[in-house]
């Protein structure tokens, strides 16, 4: 059997499947986060680790390291939908790179904001200029630099085009703009190792973590159809199935 | 307007454009022939502007096609500009340039070989001997667009898009730009035009567009006639 | 082809030498931000030999942008940038011949005044060479890439800072290993090859693809 | 006559908060460019705090200046400065309505931002308090006689990069004060009131004859 | 034109101008009654802008002056500016600003106590009911002209300076603004106007005013008849 995949590309048919997965949707994210973060303060140990100095503030762990997973994880999300409207200018892939945009760019200040206030009792300090803060940050900066180049453009579908196209160039400049910050010194590059923590993490820690992942997950999906939806009304407002939907949903 | 003819130089098809949430036209469809000149006309507002932008390929239709002697504009793209002059609502030249620096740097992006005499007559021709050498800059509103309207005195292509040529331009200027629409559409041209005065034509063929969009109305049926 | 690039290309020398004051004016707010640093922060000669490198640089970043600015914003006033589109050129050949008219009148001279400014923080000769290639090196690449976001924020108001807003955050590696290889030559300057292969190597990445980017922003900010 | 003022002062806001970007623009410039410097000198931490006040200084004046050049640009482009100088009203009221208009939008979010960065270079508590003081008095001034210069520079081609080298020198003595006053308080909180009073006679100084001149400048830019 | 009468609203006298090296008309003089139109004619490039931007005090004459009801404008300043409604070759409306608001800051500044209702009906006389609450960067050039022009049915200043308000205009608003300017004179006011179209009055009195300087022949005198 040959599905047709285009179906669900246009914004007619979109419409009502995200009106109904919403809902759903918001509903598990919010199951998902309150069951970790029970489990994260009620399951997990005291100190991270035997001998760690860290006290119970290390649990901000489990909303900061997820949402800067998120963080990374939406722009790249953002920049595919934005690359496919451009190739195949299709209405639906902007409204989705605009409806993701904000979202990445909360998760990006969470992990920032958590991570000041974490900084603050472990280093002394909201703020280093360690490589990884400091790419972070110029993350946020990529996401601003999209919403404000877009919301800047009266004319929707230059702003659509103009802000694609930035974010495509901001995926292309991004492995380099990391690099050069996690290697200020090409001469000692090689010596620069780039440490994950995951592997020697205790098991009770990962599965919070891992949840809040899955919750941030779900929660992105629903926060993007529920702005895609209003972005579909506001744009296709003159169209007889929008005016439709709405005399609809005002006798409702 | 009968039936299109045959084999129609610029060919628009089911075309449809909106600018911000107005539909301004839709279901347009028409053919330019050579020696031909599309009149279009309309209330302000009525989408004039932007159907001729639409036309050089500045702006996207939202639905239907431009086809160039049966080949679609967006195709064609460079191949089609060379064969295309248009003349906005701005003047298109350098203020801190003089006019003969500003034509022939026109001459050269449309890769027209061309001598200075050939400008420096152009440029006596439209009344503007004697001020050759002044940056654009120093010349009144109506001197500036006659220095615009100098490269329809040099231009070789087939195709002119004219958005309200007339605006600012005294009498005699607009006699003579009469003149030169009129020999171009008799030597085998065809030209584009808005304007909310009448043209005439020594030989070939007017059309009337009118685009309904009054007012009021938005997205009222298009005439052509 | 030659014959378009060359035409651009002299057009847009020639209307910046009928304004002098543009060309200089980008010259001495280079000089000028890089001599506020010092009333700001105090005059320590060692601290400032330190700064040197990074406040150079980051002044050259501000200078190249603030010039960029204007790159296509007065085409597109006066309607030349629509004539442009219009012509039957590959439009991101006009646009390299406009961005190398730029570096000509707001990269290079950069260069050439650096070691002037490098005498206020007491750097060595040998680190003045090294700021000068780096230099040389890393300001086509903020013009080349600057285009992008002049392309993108045409016509916008409050563009300039928009503008900026957009390319800073793309010019960070420039900035990293330009000033990276100023502050390593101090201690051994063997040591600063590598940053120039780097440095080349944005650059040829940066002739490559930015004009296409930049064409393709004009186009879309155009519509 | 107040009602001439607030009808411009509002106007100004209004066009501002419909483009709410252009706020938020200058206050990310802002950043972005403190945020550079590390990146360009190193971040060792000593070094930073020493760094912090002149750079936020600095930093505030180029995002007031770039913000400053719009501050007339986009009234004598469509014409409504034209109008301005016909109406029955003295000029000076109306750039004194515009220059506050400008202030509220771009000098004030500094001020309030100020803290978010000066935690980047690790400054104390106090010094962040006198810093915000010090943006408090100062970008106000910067405002005023940036106005003049951008009513010289009204029209001109380059006029962004001219405007900063009319400006820059005379911003010099709100820097030197203003980052002088924060890095005095981090040595001892007393000594900073000599540096306010001074900025506070600056302040007074530029509101009394500020608008005078910007207005002179404006009709003679205009002719 | 005959000899001056008694008592003339603007009062020109012996006025020299000159744009660059060029000098424009020198010894002009003349007087604008009240329920008159003064029509300056011109070549493109004769100084017609020139002219009208000194009348209102926006350019400096190199000599001669121009007195208002018998006093210099340059002393008189805001004074002078309270009685003069100029209009010329930009809108002078703020495109991020709806009509209604552009129209509403203008009447601040001339302070004139106006409702929101009186702008309404300006807005829907001149041919824009439905586009009042949007921003004027939205409508077409001939519409943002409109705007501009809604200013002349809300203005009580005795005098109006007009270079071209005709252009752009489609022919139902270029009758609505002849009716205007007719009503105005009638009506006591006195207008100054340059435009290559010919005016029409119900009553009061045409001057007509010809600046000589053909695009040839620089400094040619200028004739008043
Ligand atoms: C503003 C400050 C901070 C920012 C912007 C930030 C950013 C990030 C980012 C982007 C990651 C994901 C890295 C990856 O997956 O490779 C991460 C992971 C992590 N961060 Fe932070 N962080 C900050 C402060 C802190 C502080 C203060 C601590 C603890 C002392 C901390 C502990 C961690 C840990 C344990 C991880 C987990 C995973 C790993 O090491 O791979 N972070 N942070
Ligand atoms: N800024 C300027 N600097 C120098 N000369 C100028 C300037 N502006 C105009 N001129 C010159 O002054 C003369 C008169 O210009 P003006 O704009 O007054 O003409 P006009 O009669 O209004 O023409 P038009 O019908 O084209 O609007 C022109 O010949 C022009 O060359
Ligand atoms: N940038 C824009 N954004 C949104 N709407 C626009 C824009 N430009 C024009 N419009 C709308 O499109 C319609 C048509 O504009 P257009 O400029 O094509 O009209 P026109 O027929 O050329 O009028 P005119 O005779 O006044 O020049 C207008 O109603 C206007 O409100
Ligand atoms: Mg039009
Ligand atoms: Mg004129």
């Amino acid at each position: 059997m040959k599905i047709n995949w285009f179906k669900y590309a246009s914004p007619t048919a979109f419409y009502p499947l995200a009106g109904r997965l919403v809902p759903v949707l918001f509903g598990a994210s919010l199951v998902l986060i309150l069951f970790s973060l029970y489990w994260g303060f009620f399951e997990t140990p005291d100190r991270l680790g035997g001998t760690n100095p860290q006290k119970e503030y290390y649990r901000i762990i489990f909303i900061h390291v997820p949402s800067a997973w998120m963080s990374m994880w939406l722009y790249l999300v953002l920049a595919a939908w934005a690359a496919i409207g451009l190739v195949f200018n299709t209405r639906l892939s902007f409204m989705m790179a605009n409806a993701v945009a904000p979202t990445g760019a909360i998760f990006t200040f969470i992990a920032l904001w958590t991570g000041a206030f974490w900084g603050r009792p472990s280093w002394g300090t909201y703020w280093d200029w360690d490589p990884r803060l400091t790419s972070e940050l110029i993350l946020f900066f990529l996401y601003i630099g999209y919403i404000a180049l877009h919301s800047a453009i009266d004319d929707v579908r230059r702003a659509d085009r103009a802000s694609a196209l930035l974010a495509i160039v901001g995926l292309v400049m991004l492995p380099v703009i990391f690099w050069s910050i996690n290697c200020p010194d090409p001469n000692q590059c090689a010596a620069l190792h780039q440490r994950s923590s995951l592997s020697d993490i205790e098991s009770n820690i990962l599965t919070a973590m891992l949840t809040m992942t899955l919750a941030f997950w779900i929660y992105s999906f629903a926060a993007a159809f529920a702005r895609l939806r209003s972005i579909i009304l506001t744009r296709e407002g003159d169209s007889t199935w929008v005016r439709g939907v709405l005399e609809r949903e005002a006798s409702a | 307007m009968s039936a299109p003819a045959p084999n129609p130089l610029l060919d628009v098809d089911a075309l449809t454009c909106r600018r911000g949430d107005r539909r301004l036209f839709s279901g347009l469809s028409f053919g330019v022939q050579a020696e031909s000149l599309l009149h279009v006309r309309g209330r302000n507002g009525s989408g004039k502007t932007t159907l001729l932008r639409t036309l050089c390929g500045l702006l996207r239709p939202d639905e239907g096609e431009i086809r160039w002697r049966g080949e679609n504009i967006r195709a064609l793209a460079e191949d089609y500009n060379r064969n295309l002059l248009y003349f906005g609502h701005l003047n298109g030249i350098k203020a801190d340039l003089t006019g003969l620096e500003n034509l022939r740097v026109a001459a050269t992006l449309d890769q027209d070989p061309l001598h200075d005499d050939d400008m420096l007559d152009a440029l006596e021709r439209i009344g503007l001997a004697g001020f050759e050498d002044l940056p654009t800059r120093m010349l009144s509103q109506g001197q500036k667009k006659r220095v615009a309207l100098a490269r329809l005195i040099l231009s070789k292509a087939p195709l002119w898009i004219l958005d309200e040529p007339f605006t600012a331009l005294d009498t005699d200027a607009v006699d003579l730009l009469q003149t030169l629409i009129a020999e171009h559409v008799a030597g085998g041209g065809a030209v584009v035009l808005t304007t909310h005065q009448e043209v005439a034509l020594t030989r070939g063929e007017i059309q009337r567009l009118t685009l309904g969009a009054a007012d009021s109305d938005v997205g009222a049926p298009v005439d052509v006639f | 082809m030659l014959k378009v690039f060359t035409c651009i290309l002299t057009r847009d020398l020639t209307l910046a030498l009928r304004r002098r004051t543009d060309v200089l004016t980008t010259l001495f707010f280079f000089v000028i931000v890089v001599s506020l640093f010092p009333l700001g922060v105090g005059s320590e000669r060692e601290m400032l030999r330190e700064l040197g490198p990074g406040v150079v640089w980051v002044a050259a970043l501000l200078a190249s942008m603030l010039a960029l600015e204007r790159l296509f914003a007065a085409d597109f006033d006066d309607g030349t940038l629509e004539q442009m589109l219009l012509t039957g050129q590959p439009l991101s050949l006009l646009v390299l011949a406009k961005v190398i008219a730029h570096w000509l009148l707001t990269g290079l001279p950069l260069v050439i005044v650096a070691p002037l400014v490098a005498m206020q923080y007491h750097l060595d000769p040998a680190a003045v060479w090294i700021m000068m290639a780096s230099l040389l090196v890393g300001t086509p690449i903020l013009s080349l890439l600057g285009a992008i976001g002049a392309a993108l924020t045409l016509g916008l108001r409050g563009g300039g800072i928009l503008l900026s807003l957009l390319i800073l955050p793309l010019y960070i590696p420039v900035l990293v290993y330009g000033s990276g290889a100023v502050s390593v030559s101090m201690i051994e300057i063997a040591d600063t090859v590598p940053y120039f292969y780097l440095l080349g190597a944005f650059l040829l990445m940066a002739l490559l693809f930015a004009p296409l980017a930049s064409a393709a922003a004009l186009r879309i900010s155009t519509e």
